[in-house]
C-alpha cells in the first residue's frame, strides 16, 4: 500500500484497540446512503517507475526553446544551489511557522528576505510573500482602499500588464473598488500624465505605477508619484525586482516615495515552470502595516534573552480576526521565498545589478539585430528595461508560429491587448540570451518576414 | 546570526553574475539607483552554510511526526519533486504556444478529471493557487450565480462558529456579511439555528464536512436540503478531504462548489507556508462561472479556456496558469496512489486517528466530543489541567517539541476551550503513534508534578519560549545597518 | 574570484598580519628557476550559466536509447528518495568519518550497510566499499593468497566477465600471482567443473565462483564450492546483488558456503552513469576479517555509556600499518554506499525480490521475442538470472549498429572476447523494460536481419 | 536506533517494486533463496527521516569548517552536482557505442587536456578511481618501464619517512620493497640519506611536494637529480596540488609520473569516504604504459583507447570508465575556475594558511617548523602541552567539536609528535580562519585550567568520547536479529 506503514498484524491490533472490527466500521457516521464515493475515473496506482517514464516522455514531448518571451516572468539563470538547498526536506515539508521555536529556520530565513526585499524596495516593511504578482496588485489596491477609508476609487493605467488589470478587476470587483483606467501615448508608451493629473484631489484612493511598464519601458516615475501624491492618493509602485537592482526603487520615487510596492517575485531565482509558482512581494512604509495582507516576521528575543524570531501582527490575519482580517490569504509562497532569498545572498547586490545591466544589454543588441530587418520597427524610442515593442508589417499570431518552427519563442503578441500599436510584438532577452541566439532569432525571422510577404511560409499552411 | 553579519561589502561571487561590462547609457542616469540594498555579499561556501544551518533548525515532516490538526502532514512524496522538476516543465515559459505545452497539459487535463471524480462534481477549474483562493473562487462564483439570476438581494454568507478563520474572511473578501451558525455540544450543526438564520439574504454556506471538529456531519443532507430550500449555496471546504476520499463525495452530499488543499489531500509539500494549489470543483449549475485558465481537450488537443469559451466566468485570478509546479506534484501523486490508493489514504488516516484517540482516551486524556468517532483528527481539550495546574494547552505544546514531536494545532477551533486538534494522517507508523501517545501522558504528569518547568518548555530547541509579544509591541521586520 | 570569500580589503590585512607585502612572496621557497607553472592551455573561467549551456547541450547530444545492455552494470529504477537524501550537504561534502564523535550519521549508516549487505550473502563481516567490481575482484584473490599464505595460484573461470579477468591480471601481476583460466562447456555456458576438480589437492589458494557467470547463466554453485573447498581452496564468490534477493546466497553454497565474496554494487541504487562512479563489495568469513582491505565500522559505546559507531580494525588499513597493509585503498565510494543503502531500505528484501524476480521475467519475454526472429537462436538453455546470449546468422556488430540507429542499444558484442561463441550477443531485459520496448526492439531487429540476409542497411551503408 | 529496529516484517513500499506477478519458474528451485536478508521492512517515510536524521548528526563542509591537513576540505560547487547529474550523462550505459557518447567523451578529452596542463606532463589518463589507485598506476608503470628495459634488478621504492599511509601500501602492492627516507629537522628531505640509499636496486622515489609538513621540499631539483642519476623514477603523489596550481608544474620539477586528487585539487566532494578520482600525468618515457581506456580524439571523433592502441599499456583498473560522474563534477569546476582561478586558488589556499599560522604563532601556539613559510597547510605540535598537562592533541581534537569546528589532521606526519595538520583551504573566509584560531587557543586555556574537562571532550555532538579499544576488541561489525 503506497505510503502507507502498516503490516496487516499492525491494523488488527489497531483495530481489537478501537474494538471495532473492520476499517468500515470507522466511518459509521457516515449516513449510508451516502456510502457511494467509489472512484470511478481515477487510473489504478502504478509505481513511481511508470509514473517517472509518463513524465519524462511529457516534459521531452514539451521540448526545449529558446525563449524571448518576458511578459512578467523572465528566464533567469539560477545557480544551483538555491534549489539544492531549497528542497532540503526541514525547509520542503515543514509547515507555516506557527510554533516558533520549532521554526526558527524558516524564521530567521524570513526575517532575511523581509530585509532583502525592503531594502531592495527602499521601503520600511515586506511581508513574507502573496501568491503572485497579479494578485498582490489586487492585495494592494484593497490595502490601499482601506487606508484610504471612504475611497473606491484606483487607477491603473494602461501600460499595466493586461493580465494583472483582469485579475485585480475579479478580486476587487465584489468589494466594489472602482477601477479606473487612464491611457497611454501612443508615440511614448508610457503614461499620459495629464489625465493622471485632471482627476480631483481627493477624489482617488491611489494610483498604480509600474516600472518598467507593461512595454518594458520606463515611466516617469518621480512625476507620476508628485502627481499622485497631490492628489492625496496613495502611490501603489508595480515593479520588476531584478530592474530594482539598478533603478531607483519606489521608496526614493518623487518627493516621498511610493507608499506602497508590489510585484512578481518570479524572477528572483524561481523557475519559469510553466506558469508557476511564482511568489508575489509587497512592502509598504510603516504606517500601512496593519493593512497589509500577509505574514510578517518579527526579531524579538526568547526567554532566556537570546535572540529569535516569531509571526507577528497576526491580528491582520484570518485565523484571528477572521471576517475582519486584511484579507483571507493563508498559505503563501513559502518556498519560493527561501529560492529568493538563497538566490539574492548568492548573487550578492553587485552580482544582481550586472544582472539586470546585462539584461539591458542584451534586450539593446535584440533590438538593434530586429529592427534591421526589413518590416520591423521600433515602436517607441522610450528607454527601456529588459523588454520591448517592435512593430512589423506582418501579422504577429503567424510570425510567431513560424518562428516557433525553428524552436524559437519570439515573443508576445500585442495585437489582441492593443490593437492601437498595430501588428506590435513585445520582445525581451534576458541575460540567459547569447549574442548567436540573439542573431539566430534575427536570422530567422528575417527570412520568414522577407518569405511571407510574397507567400505564407509552409508551417503557417500546414498547420492552419 | 544574520546572513548580513557576515557580509563584507567587495565579496562577490563571479561565477554567478555576468561581467560587468554592459552597456546602460540607455538608461537615464537620473533614473538609476544610488545606493546599493542590503542585500549581503558573502561567498557561495557562506550562503550555503548559513541556509543549510537555519534548514536545521526546523522540525518538518522530514525530521519530526507532526500532527498538525487541518493541516494533514503527511508524507510528500520524494518522486513528487523529481518528476516535477524535469527541465521540459521547469524551462517551459507559460507565454510559449499551446502547442509547445501538450505534454504538460496532458498531465494538467488528466489531473482535472480525477479530481471531478474524487469529488463528484462537474467539472474542475485548477487555477486557484491555494484554499483560500479556493475559497475566493467559490463565493465569487456564488455570488457571480446569483447575480446572474439577478438575486440581488442575498448578501450573507452562513459559517458554522467552528469554521476555519479562511471562510469568514472570504465571505468578506465577496463583500459579504457573515452571519455566524453555532455547533452543538455533540459537534454537528445546530439546525434549529440554522433554520432560523437562513432566508432570502443567504447566498450560500461554507462548511468543512468532516468538520474543523474531526467529528463527520451526520445532518450534511438536512443541512442541505434547508440551505437550498432558501435559494442558498452550499460551499464545501475541501480542507478535510482526506478523511472521505474513495468514500464519500462532496457531490453526493449536495454540495454546489468544492475546493481542495492539494498541499493537504495531495500531498503537495507545504514549503515552510506554502505554495499550494486549491483547485475548485462545481456541479452543473455553476459551471459556466469557473475561472480560468482551465485545460480543453479539443479533439484530442489541450488549450488553455479563455474569456471566449466561458463569457460568465468569473475571470482571472492570476496572471499565469495556477501553480503548476504544485499541480504536477499532486498529479504524481495521484498517479502513484490510483483509485485504491486514494480510498486507503481516507481509511488510514481515520484508523490511525481513532486509535490515537482510543489509546489517549484510555490513558485518561480527555476528548472534545467523547461519544463520537474520530475522522481523520479529533480534539483533546485540557482545559481541566489548565484549572488544575495553570498549564495551558500552549504550554503543553511547546513540551512535545522536547519530546521530539510537533505540537498539534492549538487553540483551533475556538470554541473548544485549551484543546488540540491532533490530525496523525495515514502515512505515520503504529509506533510514531504510539510515541507521541506516551509523550503527551508524560507531560501530562509532568505538569501535575512540575508545572513551572512545563509552562517554560521547550528547553531543547534551537531557541527557548519566544516572547511573542514583544515582538507586537517593539516591531523589528527588517535588520537595519548598525550605526557606529 | 569564483569560491574566493575574500574582499581586497581583508587580502591586504592578511599579508599585513603576516608581514609581506604580496601574495607571491608566500612562494619565496620555491626555487626560483620552477616560478613557470603559467597555465596556457586551461581556458579562461567562465560563468555557471555559461558552463550550464555546455553541460546541457553536451548531455542532449548524447541522446536517450532504449537500453538492452548489461555486463556487469544494469538499469534499474531508482527510488526519487535516493539521490534526494544521498546527495543532502552533509552526507555528500564530509570526509571519511576518522573523528568518529563528528561522524556518527556516516558511520551508522555504514554499519547498516554492512548488516545488510553481510545479510544478503549470507556472510558474517562486510567491508564499507571498494572501487568497483572488478578491482573488487581482485583485491578478493589477493586477500585469498595471504590466508593461504604459501600458495600463488587462483582459479578464474573464462564465465567470469572478461573486463574484470584483465583488470585482476593488472593488479595481482606485480604480486607473481598466478591466475589460472579454467574453461566452459561450449553448450552449456557454465564453468567445466572436471577441469576444476583435476587440480591437485593443496595447489590452489582460491577459486572464483561467479553467480550469474558473464553469459547471465547459473552455475552449479553447489558443485563447484564443494569442488573447491575439496581442493583445500578459498573459494571467492562474485555475485550481482540484486540477483542475490532471489538467489541462493554465497554463504549457503555447498556445504561449507563460500569464503569471501565480492561483486558491483551499482545494481544497488546507483545511475549508469557512463561508467562510474559505482562501488565495489566485499563480504567475507569472521575468520578473514584481518585480511581483507578497507573500512570497517564497528559498534561500540560512549564514554556515557552510550551506543555509537567508530571505524575499527584500522590496523589493516594503510594510514597504520603502511608498507605492510592489506590494502593501499583509502579513499573508497562511500557515497555510492549512502545511496546502496537507503535503496535496499526503501525497497526492503520484498521489494528487492520483486525487482529481481521482474528482471528474470522480462528476459524471459526478451529471449522468446528475440529467439522468434529468423536467424536469432538461444546459445544456451542453461537457467539464467536476467541477461542471456543469443547467436545470430550475421555479424554482431553491424546488427547492432543498425539497431542504435532506431535508438536501442541492443546489447554486447561478445564476438570479440568469446570468438568460440560465433555471432554471440549478450542481452538483458531488467525491471526498467516494458513489454512495448521490448516488441520494439524484436520488431526492428527482425527487420535489419531480414534485410541484412539480401542487403546491408543503410544505416549501414553510411556510417561504414 | 538502527534502521532494523524499526522493520516490520509486511511492510513494504508497492510503489518501489514491480507487482508481485513475476514467472520465476525458469530457475531451479534448487537455486533459490530460503531466508530473506536483513534488509529491512519500512515505509518511504521511515527511511527518509531515518537517513535524514543520520545526516544531521554529521559534520560536513556544508555545515562546518573542516581543515583537515592533507583532505583539501574546500567548497564542492553545488554546480558540478548539477551538471554532472543531467540525465543525458546518469543514464548511459558505458557499454554502449562512443557513437553515442561524444557530448560526454568531450568533457573528458578536454579534462585530459587541462590536466596535462596544470601538472605539465605529456599524457593524462583520468581511469584511476582515487588517489591510492592512482598511486597504483603510476608505481605499475614506473615496474613496467623498468622490466621493458629489461632492468629488473629494480626492487625497491624509496619513500620519505613523512610520506602519506598509501605510498609505502601502493610500493607493496607493486611487489616492491619500502625504503624510508628520513627527514632534516627543517623539513626537508635528508639529502645524504638519499644518497645513501639509492642505488641499482632503485625503481624509484615517491614524493609530495609541497610535502606532508607542509612546506615545500626546496631542494627538489636536487632530489630528482641524485633519483635519474641512480636510473630511478620519480613519483609525484599530487594530493598536495591545490598548493601550487598555477605556481609550479611537477613537470618542471622533473617528475615522471604524478597522481592528482581531484576530489581535492578539483574539489570533487568526499562523500563521506568517496567516491574520488585520481587521474595519472606521465612524462614522454612513461606515456607507452598508461592505463586504458583513455580518450583519443580521432580526427574530430572521439573514442576511447583499447589495448590495440597502446600494447605495452599496464592494463584495466576498473571494468569501466573509472568515476566518470566524479569527473564531470572536476569538468565543471575547471571550466568555472579557468586558468586565473586556478592560480588564484593556489594563492589563497597560501594566504589562508599563513595568516592562520601567524595569528596561532603570535598567539603562542607552537609551529612544528617555526622558521619555514606555511604551503596550504602547516603543522602544530602540541608536545609541551601533552608534557605540561596530559592533554593529547586527540583530547584538544575533540574539544574542538564542541566549537562547532571539525579537527584538523592528528598525529600525521607520524614524525610530527602531538601534532595538527592544519589546511584551512582557499574557501574559507577570514572570520572562519579566526573562529578558529580564537577557539583552539580557548581550548589550549581550558586544557591548563581544568585538563580533565578536556579529556572527556567532546560534550556538544550526537555521542560522547567513543570507545575504539572496545570496537576492536568487541567485534560488532553487522547488527543480530536480536534472538527471545
Ligand atoms: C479547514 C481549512 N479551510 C481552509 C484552509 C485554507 O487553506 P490555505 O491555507 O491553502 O489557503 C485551511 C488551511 O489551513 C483549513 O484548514
Ligand atoms: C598525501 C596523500 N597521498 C595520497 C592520498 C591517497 O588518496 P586517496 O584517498 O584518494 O586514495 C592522500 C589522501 O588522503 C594523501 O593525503
Amino acid at each position: 500500500m503506497p505510503f502507507i506503514p502498516h503490516t496487516e498484524e499492525e491494523i488488527r491490533q489497531m483495530l481489537d484497540a478501537i474494538r471495532v472490527s473492520d476499517i468500515d466500521e470507522l466511518f459509521s457516521e457516515i449516513p449510508g446512503d451516502l456510502h457511494s464515493g467509489k472512484l470511478t475515473s481515477v487510473p489504478s496506482g502504478i509505481s513511481e517507475m511508470d509514473v517517472g517514464r509518463i513524465m519524462l516522455a511529457r516534459s521531452r514531448q514539451d521540448g526545449h526553446y529558446i525563449n524571448f518571451i518576458g511578459g512578467g516572468v523572465y528566464e533567469h539563470h539560477i545557480p544551483a544551489a538555491v534549489w539544492e538547498l531549497t528542497t532540503r526536506g526541514e525547509f520542503y515539508t515543514a509547515y507555516t511557522p506557527y510554533q516558533a521555536e520549532a521554526s526558527q529556520g524558516t524564521l530567521q530565513l524570513l526575517y532575511e528576505y523581509q530585509t532583502m526585499m525592503s531594502s531592495l524596495m527602499a521601503l520600511d516593511v515586506s511581508n513574507a510573500s502573496l501568491y503572485e504578482g497579479a494578485s498582490a496588485l489586487a492585495e494592494a489596491v484593497l490595502a490601499a482602499a482601506r487606508a484610504r477609508k471612504k475611497l473606491n476609487k484606483v487607477v491603473i493605467p494602461r501600460t499595466v500588464n493586461p493580465r494583472y488589470r483582469k485579475v485585480v478587476e475579479s478580486i476587487v470587483r465584489n468589494q466594489r473598488i472602482e477601477l479606473v483606467e487612464i491611457p497611454f501615448s501612443v508615440t511614448e508608451g508610457t503614461i499620459d500624465i495629464d489625465v493622471l493629473r485632471a482627476f480631483d484631489k481627493g477624489s482617488v484612493a491611489a494610483v498604480v505605477v509600474p516600472q518598467p511598464n507593461y512595454f518594458g519601458l520606463l515611466e516617469d516615475v518621480d512625476t507620476l508619484t508628485d502627481a499622485a501624491h497631490e492628489l492625496d492618493a496613495l502611490v501603489i509602485g508595480l515593479v520588476n525586482p531584478t530592474a530594482m537592482a539598478l533603478l531607483r526603487p519606489p521608496g526614493r520615487w518623487g518627493a516621498d516615495g511610493a507608499d506602497i510596492v508590489v510585484g512578481e517575485g518570479q524572477p528572483l531565482g524561481i523557475p519559469l515552470s510553466s506558469g508557476g509558482p511564482y511568489m508575489g512581494f509587497m512592502c509598504c512604509r510603516n504606517k500601512y502595516v496593519r493593512q497589509i495582507p500577509g505574514r510578517i516576521v518579527g526579531r524579538t528575543r526568547d526567554d532566556k534573552g537570546n535572540e529569535g524570531f516569531t509571526l507577528t501582527l497576526q491580528a491582520r490575519e484570518q485565523h484571528i480576526r477572521r471576517s475582519k482580517a486584511t484579507s483571507n490569504i493563508c498559505t503563501n509562497q513559502g518556498l519560493m521565498v527561501v529560492a529568493a532569498t538563497i538566490y539574492m545572498s548568492l548573487l550578492g547586490p553587485e552580482g544582481l545589478r550586472r544582472v539586470a545591466a546585462r539584461c539591458h544589454h542584451n534586450t539593446n543588441i535584440l533590438l538593434a539585430k530586429l529592427t534591421a530587418i526589413d518590416g520591423v520597427y521600433r515602436c517607441f524610442e522610450t528607454p527601456f528595461f529588459h523588454e520591448s515593442v517592435v512593430r512589423l508589417d506582418q501579422p504577429v499570431t503567424d510570425v510567431l508560429r513560424a518562428i516557433e518552427a525553428q524552436g524559437i519563442n519570439g515573443g508576445i503578441d500585442l495585437s489582441e491587448d492593443y490593437p492601437e500599436l498595430g501588428n506590435a510584438l513585445l520582445t525581451c532577452a534576458t541575460e540567459t540570451r547569447t549574442v548567436d541566439e540573439i542573431e539566430n532569432y534575427a536570422t530567422h525571422l528575417d527570412r520568414i518576414m522577407s518569405r511571407r510577404s510574397l507567400d505564407p511560409p509552409c508551417a503557417e499552411k500546414v498547420a492552419g | 546570526m544574520l546572513i548580513f553579519e557576515r557580509s563584507r561589502t567587495g565579496c562577490t561571487n563571479p561565477s554567478q553574475a555576468p561581467d560587468d561590462d554592459s552597456d546602460i547609457s540607455g538608461i537615464p542616469t537620473s533614473l538609476l539607483r544610488a545606493e546599493p540594498p542590503i542585500i549581503p555579499s558573502v561567498s557561495e561556501l557562506q550562503t550555503i552554510r548559513h541556509y543549510t544551518s537555519l534548514s536545521q533548525k526546523n522540525f518538518s515532516i522530514d525530521t519530526n511526526f507532526y500532527p498538525l490538526g487541518s493541516c494533514t502532514m503527511k508524507y510528500n512524496p520524494r518522486a513528487c519533486n523529481k518528476y516535477a522538476m524535469l527541465p521540459g516543465f521547469l524551462n517551459r515559459h507559460p507565454g510559449s504556444s499551446d502547442r509547445t505545452g501538450q505534454g504538460f497539459m496532458a498531465c494538467m487535463y488528466e489531473l482535472q478529471e480525477i479530481l471531478r471524480d474524487v469529488t463528484g462534481m462537474a467539472a474542475v477549474s485548477l487555477s486557484p493557487l491555494a484554499g483560500a483562493q479556493g475559497e475566493f473562487t467559490g463565493v465569487a462564483m456564488i455570488r457571480a450565480y446569483h447575480d446572474a439570476n439577478g438575486d440581488d438581494q442575498r448578501d450573507q454568507i452562513l459559517v458554522p462558529d467552528a469554521a476555519h478563520g479562511t471562510n469568514p474572511a472570504t465571505a468578506t473578501m465577496c463583500g459579504y456579511q457573515v452571519r455566524e451558525i453555532p455547533t452543538r455540544p455533540d459537534g454537528d450543526v445546530d439546525l434549529d439555528s440554522l433554520r432560523q438564520t437562513v432566508g432570502p439574504r443567504t447566498a450560500g454556506l461554507m462548511l468543512t464536512n468532516p468538520s474543523t471538529l474531526g467529528v463527520f456531519e451526520r445532518q450534511i443532507l438536512e443541512v442541505a436540503h434547508i440551505v437550498h430550500e432558501a435559494g442558498g449555496l452550499l460551499y464545501y471546504d475541501g480542507a478535510n478531504l482526506n478523511a472521505i476520499m474513495g468514500k464519500v463525495k462532496p457531490g453526493d452530499m449536495e454540495f454546489d462548489v468544492i475546493h481542495m488543499n492539494l498541499h493537504k489531500t495531495f500531498s503537495t509539500p507545504h514549503g515552510g507556508g506554502g505554495p499550494g494549489a486549491g483547485p475548485v470543483g462545481v456541479n452543473e449549475r455553476l459551471r459556466p462561472f469557473l475561472p480560468i485558465p482551465y485545460v480543453i481537450d479539443d479533439g484530442g488537443e489541450y488549450r488553455w479556456a479563455v474569456e471566449e469559451d466561458c463569457p460568465l466566468s468569473i475571470g482571472r485570478l492570476s496572471a499565469f496558469m495556477g501553480n503548476a509546479g504544485v499541480l504536477l506534484r499532486a498529479y504524481v501523486y495521484a498517479r502513484l496512489l490510483g483509485r485504491e490508493g486514494m480510498q486507503r489514504v481516507a481509511e488510514h488516516a481515520t484508523l490511525n486517528a481513532n486509535y490515537m484517540m482510543r489509546c489517549l482516551e484510555d490513558k485518561g486524556v480527555e476528548m472534545a466530543y467523547p461519544g463520537r468517532r474520530a475522522t481523520h483528527e479529533f480534539i483533546v481539550t485540557l482545559k481541566s489541567l489548565k484549572d488544575e495546574t495553570g498549564v495551558s494547552a500552549m504550554d503543553v505544546a511547546k513540551r512535545l517539541l522536547d519530546k521530539g514531536y510537533h505540537a498539534p494545532t492549538v487553540y483551533f477551533p475556538l470554541l473548544v476551550p485549551e484543546c488540540f486538534l491532533i490530525e496523525p494522517t495515514e502515512t505515520e507508523s503504529k509506533e510514531e503513534l504510539e510515541g507521541f501517545v506516551e509523550a503527551l501522558v508524560e507531560i501530562l504528569k509532568e505538569a501535575k508534578a512540575d508545572p513551572e518547568m512545563v509552562k517554560h518548555a521547550p528547553y531543547t530547541t534551537p531557541v527557548h519560549r519566544i516572547d511573542e509579544v514583544k515582538a507586537a509591541r517593539e516591531l523589528d521586520v527588517a535588520w537595519q545597518i548598525p550605526e557606529n
